[in-house]
């Protein structure tokens, strides 16, 4: 590597240096990185593992949002919380592990719930949204507000032995809604907290979620935008599949759309996916 | 005819949580193809043993179900409209919101 | 979840909920893998999710082989080990932050280098072995170990954008060698320190060796024996291929094969491959 | 006969960087299938740039290369004599040891 200009110190220079070292990625790909910003919506399955990548893999800034205290039945599959955070902010258990392997990184603490009331003004600070939420009406106003602000979201989900994965609203690809117009019915919108989850299955995802925001970031390789993809972790199955491009009619991103910022705040997703955004009572086991 | 057909993200438990079906199905009699509208027809009365509202809502598949003909989005083929082939592999799945 | 027959106290029992929700893994699966040993070679990039996420979902005993010290090159992807720790062994490093998230777990710490001189002591005493590992010698030497000692091996490797994955020597299906018989020149094997590594590319094939060895310890689902997972992180595109059998003809475990311990004992791996087995000098970069 | 050949582990650097390669072969004069030591030979003369002793070795690939035919390892296959056919993939890949 010859000596070009760059804005990166010794020490980051030693930090990074598997990652200098690829032609492909290179000083230009870190250089970019660390002037990145990125929005961990959940700090929970998906979240504890994308957040340990992108705080390790040298982001400029990193946010997370979640409302959540740690408990011990998440802690499971959410190994970015040690038992000494049972009963603490997930979202100050989180930033902490971060700090802890990476002290030259900008960690930002949103210690609530995101809103429509305020999502518009934290999701605005940062480059890139991952969402790591675990319901259906989260991941349709989270859509919304990237839809809104023009930002790009990595969208994973996980249930039970299977996850998803693709990147919203990106390059003028499809968002959330071009897929999904109508809510599903609310019996099919599961939770991990009815009906389980193998620790590991959001973990793999979630590590996903981080290299895609790691590929916007620092603008290398393909984005999985226009495709999905299905892991089924029992049969060691993933296929990526193609999916629909932005829909002209799509209400939010669509051709004649109007969404607005007002629009945003005053719309009610909790109502239109006839299911609640925080967690409910779980399920006791009988055994 | 004989198709691949992969149900996943719960709709497994619909048709006796079998994920992979390997089955013949034979256009509708006086037609000469057979397309996805048929095939529905076909899923619905042969695997789906149980809550079939959580398959199928008026003539296509309920909302948050993704139809995928041989890797590929159907909105891409066609929808209800896609033509079949042999040897096609017809994924339905359920999308996820855990995490 | 009806009251069966289990060992699991009321602790395990909240803390694993999410998991023995789970009709294909449940109690029975669950149990299983509270009675099982793993032991992971490596505690880097690979080793770093592994661990982690072995730790979490409840494994019984979860060993750790490593010589090396936590430096700051490593932070950018070995995700388990806190800057707290640079300049101390990795394993005691990550073996406190397998007992920070389960203190229920038994961590047993192996701070040398897996030689052929104590690798069948140390690889009798688990079910299954993991290889984290960084270079060729090593990778042979753990294969030949397993089929002497008749361990499945999850095998997984990183290096640039690309990652892959398998399982040797499970249930009659083939070993390292039955693929590689002969080892490769020595310009072919290269090191995340000579050639670099994108940080969370082990780690998605890290959870996903986690993965496989939870389906091997909990006998759910199909481990990805005989076939090999193919990942290209830039692209996001994975291939899950089908691999050659149990060759018969293998010099280890093939039908006449009289590949003893003593073998084993007296095999040179460094001289086979031509490649030293800890790391050498790094790369320097001139930015 | 159109092919896909594709090259990775490292073996893209071999070839400009350049993984994914859509080809036009022929059979050899004279032979009316194409086998995959027809096609060794082919992509030594015309995709190798440089250093082809990482890619050949004798009459086959140098070891710790995995050769697969439509997602399968060619040992499955016959090998050198696995004959070819109209739009394989051929994904020759090299083995990696980083962790
Ligand atoms: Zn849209
Ligand atoms: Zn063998």
């Amino acid at each position: 590597v010859s000596g070009t200009e760059h804005d990166l110190t010794p020490d980051m220079i030693y930090r990074y240096s598997r990652q200098l070292l690829l032609p492909s990625f290179g000083v230009k790909g870190q250089s970019r990185l660390l002037k990145s910003s990125v929005l961990v919506v959940g700090a929970g399955g998906l979240g504890s593992p994308a957040l340990l990548y992108l705080a390790a893999c040298g982001v400029g800034q990193v946010g997370i949002v979640d409302n959540d205290v740690v408990e011990l039945n998440n802690m499971h599959r959410q190994v970015i919380h040690t038992e000494a955070y049972i009963g603490r902010s997930k979202v100050e258990s989180a930033a902490a592990a971060c700090r802890a392997i990476n002290s030259s990184l900008e960690v930002i603490e949103h210690r609530e719930a995101l809103r429509t009331s305020n999502a518009l003004e934290i999701l605005s600070k940062y480059d890139i949204v991952v969402d790591a939420t675990d319901n259906a009406p989260s991941r349709y106003m989270i859509n919304d507000c990237c839809v809104v602000l023009g930002k790009p979201l990595v969208s994973g989900a996980a249930l039970g032995l299977e996850g998803q994965l693709t990147v919203y609203n990106y390059n003028g690809g499809p968002c959330y809604r071009c897929l999904f117009p109508t809510p599903p019915p609310t019996t099919a919108c599961q939770r991990c907290a009815d009906s389980g989850v193998l620790g590991v299955v959001p973990g793999v995802i979630g590590c996903l979620q981080a290299l895609e925001g790691i590929k916007i970031a620092s603008s290398v390789g393909e984005p999985l935008s226009g495709r999905m993809l299905l892991f089924d972790s029992l049969s060691a199955r993933i296929r990526i599949v193609k999916i629909r491009g932005r829909c002209l009619q799509c209400e939010v991103c669509g051709e004649n759309s109007s969404f607005s910022r007002q629009n945003f705040k005053d719309f009610d997703y909790e109502k239109f996916t006839q299911s609640p955004m925080s967690t409910s009572a779980p399920v006791k086991l009988n055994l | 005819m004989h198709l691949t057909l992969e149900f996943g993200g719960g709709l497994e438990l619909l048709c006796d949580a079998v994920k992979i079906h390997d089955v013949h199905v034979e256009p509708p009699v006086g037609s000469e193809k057979m397309t996805m509208r048929d095939l529905l027809l076909w899923v619905q009365k042969n695997l789906i043993k149980e809550r079939p509202e959580m398959f199928i809502k008026g003539d296509t598949v309920r909302p948050g179900v993704l139809v995928l003909v041989n890797d590929c989005d159907w909105e891409l083929s066609g929808q209800l409209d896609t033509t079949l082939e042999e040897k096609d592999v017809v994924v339905f799945i359920s999308t996820l919101h855990g995490g």
